[in-house]
């Protein structure tokens, strides 16, 4: 199924809606980084409540206006193990990739040029349910996506009224945060 | 005088004006002529009246199969203001509570940015953790042997201010428009609950599809809302739970951040800290499916030391579930079929209740 | 059922009472902590400080998955407190002598208890005499191969000391030194590989223990036809304690407050 | 605007914040080392500091070496007692009771239970208790065998119903709670009975007037504003001189109210009934007439237990007197119950306790006061007209 695209003006007004395009479904399709072009709600899997690019918009965009990331961009990974996610049925996974205004521990190192590393969101429901196999299917999959398993990730968990709450991932046992 | 300045700002707890009757002196002629006239000619005159109604855009997102309602929002600034000031309905999409996404922006983007007035809760804590930040990036720097004292600021800086007090991003070229002016790109994005309230319970707002335009009626909204019409649909009870609390006066606001359903305020959220966090459950008259349900006690201790630990008491909603409903149920007959029973949960120290 | 008085006197002696585990042996305890890293937690009254439940004293309780985890690592025995007092206890209820009985004690009060001056003192020991009867590995068997289990062990044989975690909610505290001297690192939740958990759950979990520096450490058995994943995933990656084999048919994930939103 | 300076419920969840003054907080064990303070003071010594990890050096070795130490030290101090405090028992296994042969000291105020010849008889918990301290020697029936804690365990344990019962009863004991089994400890005891109300049958006659002259009046409002039933917002812009009128009309979702509901007791099924009243500590405590208990305490197993559902909380509550008179506030009545009862949690040796509060929100009216005071300042704001 061609997932539709449902394209919305910023200052919400009433008719200045509903112009259908089809997303690019690409390996890496970058989706630039203009917010104000970024505002489609993309429609692809509605009935998966675990993961969806509709939510991964809203994610993006509350990364970039309101925390100050910046070089965001979305993903859309091809899934190695699909039987985690029974209701995926386009077989990818939709993430975020960005970067913080300052980096997230202390303990990490800036890359080359003194910008903090780059970080990858995945953007799910509050109110779905999790399980360890998943993470192993996300971790697997991005893996495979970029070459190399990354060592943690962030969940960006969206709930209706817009709040997004962000906790970290980290792939095995890692020491706690200090505070 | 503080306080004086909340009332003013947050006069009224629900966006529905109200017209009290003035004060009845019976020996006074020039009072009781205005009572009469408060009495009787304003409801008359009311009738006439043309109000403002508030309106919010419903997104949907669509399969082969059917719609579903991805976000309602209010997008006019108006509106914004109305509805967090009255009862605060919604949440700024790009700020933590109430919209205040573009006057940080506009004061963040201003070169001149020396000025410490402090305009939202945002930046407090924005502050608080760059504060915080600081310290720890001193302490990481004691543990590597760089520096031996953490307080020493010399050695001390985030990565912001060793770029160059690096404000502004590539990014924020695109948050302006033509004039220079920031641009409105926040809504207040209301819950399910919070949207269906304000159209059916206070029938104050007009959805519209944020696709076709039209305007989507209750009947409708509830259709897309819970759409398999089972009677434990999570909309519905979580409205029956909303609405219970809201017709009892109480500010109800969203908990996920401490992992409940609702926190209720006593008025807000600018007035004193939540004092109740709720979580929603449903309860079937197969006492069987209950005792399936239950939930075991290192859930409610960890969910009670998250509420506990910010000084609110833990309540339990129990929503008693119909075997059935009905399509054909109007709004409050089906609200009606439902029941709400509280349990509230603290934890007890024996130390403390010895004397 | 065996008697094990002589041949196993190595073992660490558990009670097993009323279906709960305990160490009532000073040495029990001092090598269950100093050698394998297994505190408990103390449950009785401290005889010289009772009116406080701060400092506790001696029987050291501890949990199924402790004492299956010492018997299947051959260091421990189980010992069926109930059938070997049995015999000491026992009383023909038909046939109660008690004159008799007062008689007896008070030979043994007289004469067990050490004069000082004009007080006599009386002493109750920690432990019984009596031949110790130790349960088969079987009796343990049922904590096997259960999540709480699979989370344990794995935690375990990486050093970190474990105890029950109600109090933050979750399954277990995992520290990673003895507990008298350290703060637990981690809310331990074990979980089956598919089992399905909220994500309400994480975020309560997750901010509660960053709040007070530790992390959600959640981890689960992954069955066989999953592990050749995690050898490709660990590989160059694994993160070792205690310089142990690294082990791919488990997986754990620790939860975070990102700092933000 | 200081107010707005309240970082909205972002009140951060750290040790210090409201959980510092609690002694037995967390996970958080006392360092042994500072024990040997409590002889000689009266107050228990602070927490010591703990570290974040192990570091492997000497120092950190010597810490834990002699923290270990001085906690093995105190384990493995005596339970002894001097004659001058003397207890004496004998347990008999068929009757699950010690029966007392000397019993001198302060502790039978509030423990141990005389038969009508004066012989005073000990429960199991109050055994394991006594010995554990070290003020009570046990014997076995025969008077040959003197028991060790051990077997004090292995004996009393099990009559105590479950371990987590006696690590309650001990935990408040040691705290100089004055604990009583209810009548509702064991499985065959009786539920209390709490006053049976006259006016029972009343409340449901008056309940179901209310009830038809409610949906009486939805209907004639229904009818009178030609509203299809579908479609019926509330409020519907009509003139509102109160925001106590608009609640009263929104107010439709039936709840648990606490005015006119049942109050004769249900039956009760363990774990949910109360095995324990509590007493503060007061010395002018009788066994004989205790009086009514300061708490009651229902003791349940983390692992074998879940939470109640509502019936059984319900029948739980029927069992309770009424918590709070007529002169608490709202408030205390919604954060403590109109009944409630305490709970202990037992997780393989460590307790917490809270608190089940029968409250309902419903019947409690937080609005009115300010929505008048606020209402006389500004009923005059005509904000809202186009």
């Amino acid at each position: 199924m061609e997932p539709r695209l449902t394209v919305a003006s910023d200052t919400v007004t009433p008719r200045s809606t509903a112009s259908a395009t089809s997303a690019s479904t690409k390996s890496r399709p970058s989706f630039g980084s203009d917010v104000v072009k970024d505002r489609a709600y993309n429609a692809a899997n509605p009935r998966n409540n675990l993961i969806n690019s509709d939510i991964a918009y809203r994610v993006k965009q509350n990364l970039d206006l309101h925390h100050l990331w910046t070089d965001l961009s979305i993903h859309r990974v091809e899934v190695v193990s699909p039987e985690a996610f029974p209701l995926l049925d386009d077989g990818q996974i939709v993430l975020v990739l960005g970067r913080p205004p300052d980096k997230l521990y202390s303990s990490d190192s800036y890359d080359q040029d003194g910008s903090p590393k780059e970080e990858w969101i995945l953007p799910v429901r509050t109110e779905s349910k999790w399980s360890l196999k998943r993470w192993v299917s996300v971790f697997e999959s991005l893996a495979a996506y970029q070459g190399v398993r990354p060592d943690r990730m962030l969940m960006a968990m969206y709930t209706e009224d817009s709040t997004v709450v962000y906790y970290f991932v980290h792939w095995g046992l890692i020491n706690p945060r200090k505070n | 005088m503080k306080k004086r300045n909340l009332n003013a700002i947050y006069h009224s707890p629900l966006p529905v004006e109200v017209v009290a009757l003035p004060p009845l002196v019976p020996h006074n002629p020039i009072s009781v002529a205005y009572y009469v006239y408060q009495l009787v000619f304003v409801p008359f005159l009311w009738g006439f009246k043309r109000r403002r109604r508030l309106t919010a855009y419903m997104e949907l997102y669509t399969d082969s199969v059917s719609s579903y309602v991805s976000s309602i929002a209010v997008g006019s600034y108006e509106d914004m203001q109305e509805l967090w000031k009255a009862g605060f309905f919604g949440k700024g999409t790009q700020s933590r509570s109430d919209p205040t996404w573009v006057l940080r922006t506009s004061k963040r983007l201003q070169e001149a940015s020396g000025e410490t007035e402090i305009v939202a809760p945002e930046e407090v804590t924005a502050r608080r953790r760059a504060a915080r930040k600081k310290f720890k990036n001193a302490r990481a720097l004691v543990e590597q042997g760089v520096v031996s004292n953490p307080a020493d600021p010399e050695k001390v800086e985030t990565n912001e201010e060793r770029r160059g007090q690096k404000l502004t991003r590539a990014e924020d070229m695109a948050l302006r428009d033509s004039e220079g002016k920031v641009r409105q790109l926040e809504k207040l994005q209301l819950t399910f609950q919070e949207a269906f309230f304000l159209a059916y319970a206070l029938d104050i707002i007009d959805i519209y599809d944020g696709r076709t335009g039209d305007l989507v009626t209750v009947p409708y909204l509830l259709g897309l809302l819970m759409p398999d019409w089972s009677p434990d649909n999570s909309f519905i009870v979580n409205y029956v739970v909303y609405h219970h609390y809201r017709s009892h006066g109480w500010c109800v606001r969203n908990g996920v951040k401490f992992g409940v359903d609702y926190l209720l305020y006593k008025r807000g959220p600018p007035f004193s800290h939540a004092e109740f966090g709720v979580i929603v459950i449903p309860l079937y008259s197969d006492e069987s499916k209950n005792q399936l349900m239950r939930r075991d006690w290192y859930w409610s201790s960890g969910v009670n030391r998250v509420v506990g630990g910010v000084k609110k008491t833990m309540v339990l909603c129990y929503v008693k579930v119909p075997d059935c409903i009905d399509k054909w149920h109007s709004v409050e007959e089906l609200l009606k079929m439902y029941e709400v029973r509280e349990v509230v949960l603290r934890r007890w120290i024996p130390s403390r209740n010895r004397d | 059922m065996q008697m094990v008085e002589n041949d196993a006197a190595d073992l660490i002696p558990i009670s097993f009472i009323d279906g709960e585990y305990f160490a009532f042996d000073i040495e029990a305890v001092k090598r269950l902590r100093n050698d394998h890293h297994v505190a408990g937690i103390l449950v009785g009254t401290l005889p010289q400080v009772p009116q406080q439940s701060t400092f506790l004293g001696l029987p050291v309780q501890l949990m199924p998955e402790e004492a299956a985890l010492l018997v299947q690592k051959g260091v421990a025995r189980i010992i069926d407190e109930g059938s070997r007092h049995e015999a000491m206890l026992a009383v023909d209820e038909n046939d109660i002598d008690e004159a008799t009985a007062k008689l007896k004690i008070n030979e043994v009060e007289s004469a067990g208890s050490e004069s000082q001056g004009q007080l006599v003192s009386f002493t109750t020991p920690a432990l019984s005499t009596v031949n110790r009867v130790a349960l088969p590995e079987s009796s343990v068997g049922a904590v096997y191969d259960t999540p709480r289990f699979d989370v344990y062990k794995y935690l375990h044989e990486r050093g970190y000391f474990i105890l029950p975690g109600l109090r933050f909610g979750s399954q277990f505290l995992a520290y990673p030194g003895d507990p008298l001297r350290y703060h637990s690192h981690y809310l331990v939740r074990g979980l089956g590989y598919g089992e399905e958990f909220s994500l309400l759950e994480l975020v309560g979990s997750g901010r509660l223990g960053t709040g007070v520096k530790k992390a959600w450490m959640v981890g689960g058995h992954v069955p066989e036809d999953e592990q050749h994943k995690l050898a490709t995933l660990n590989s160059s990656k694994t993160i070792e304690r205690e310089g142990s084999e690294p082990i791919e048919d488990f997986v754990s994930f620790c939860v975070e407050w990102a700092g933000f939103g | 605007m200081d107010d707005l300076d309240n970082d909205y419920d972002e009140v951060p969840v750290t040790p210090g914040q409201g959980e510092q003054e609690n002694a037995e907080s967390d996970d958080e064990q006392q360092d042994w080392r500072m024990l040997a303070a409590i002889g000689s003071k009266k107050s228990l010594p602070k927490r010591g500091e703990k570290e974040y990890e192990p570091t492997g050096s000497a120092s950190d070795r010597n810490n834990l070496d002699e923290s270990r130490q001085a906690m093995y030290t105190a384990l493995n101090g005596e339970r002894q007692h001097t004659s001058k405090v003397h207890i004496s028992g004998i347990w008999y296994p068929h009757l699950r009771k010690a029966k007392v042969l000397v019993a001198r000291g302060p502790h039978f105020k509030s423990i141990g239970k005389a038969d009508s010849s004066g012989v005073i008889w000990l429960l199991p918990e109050e055994v394991i208790y006594l010995v554990e301290r070290g003020s009570m020697s046990l014997y076995n029936a025969r008077g040959d065998a003197k028991i060790s804690l051990q077997a004090c365990y292995a004996a009393c344990l099990g009559a105590c119903q479950g371990q987590e019962r006696y690590l309650v009863y001990a935990y408040l004991k040691r705290l100089g709670f004055i604990v009583q089994r209810a009548t509702t400890f064991d499985e065959s005891g009786e539920e209390r009975i709490v006053q049976k109300p006259d006016s029972c049958r009343i409340q449901r006659i008056w309940k179901f007037l209310v009830q038809k002259f409610d949906s009486f009046c939805t209907g004639l409002r229904l009818a009178i504003a030609r509203k299809i039933p579908s479609f019926g917002p509330i409020i519907c812009g009509g003139l509102w001189r109160s925001y106590d009128s608009i609640y009263k009309e929104l107010q439709i979702i039936p709840f648990y109210s606490h005015r006119g509901s049942d109050l004769t007791p249900k039956s009760t099924v363990a774990p949910f009934r109360v095995a324990y009243n509590v007493w503060k500590p007061r010395p002018s405590f009788k066994k004989s007439n205790p009086g009514e208990p300061d708490f009651r305490v229902v003791v349940v197993n983390a692992q074998k237990d879940k939470m109640p559902t509502p019936a059984q909380t319900g029948a739980l509550f029927s069992t309770l007197p009424v918590f709070h008179d007529s002169t608490s506030t709202s408030q205390q009545r919604l954060r403590e119950g109109y009944k409630n009862v305490i709970i202990g949690v037992v997780d393989y040796g460590i307790i917490s306790f809270i608190t089940l509060g029968d409250v309902s929100f419903g019947d409690e009216h937080i609005y009115d006061r300010h929505a008048a005071s606020r209402l006389s300042k500004h009923h005059t704001t005509k904000k809202r007209q186009a």
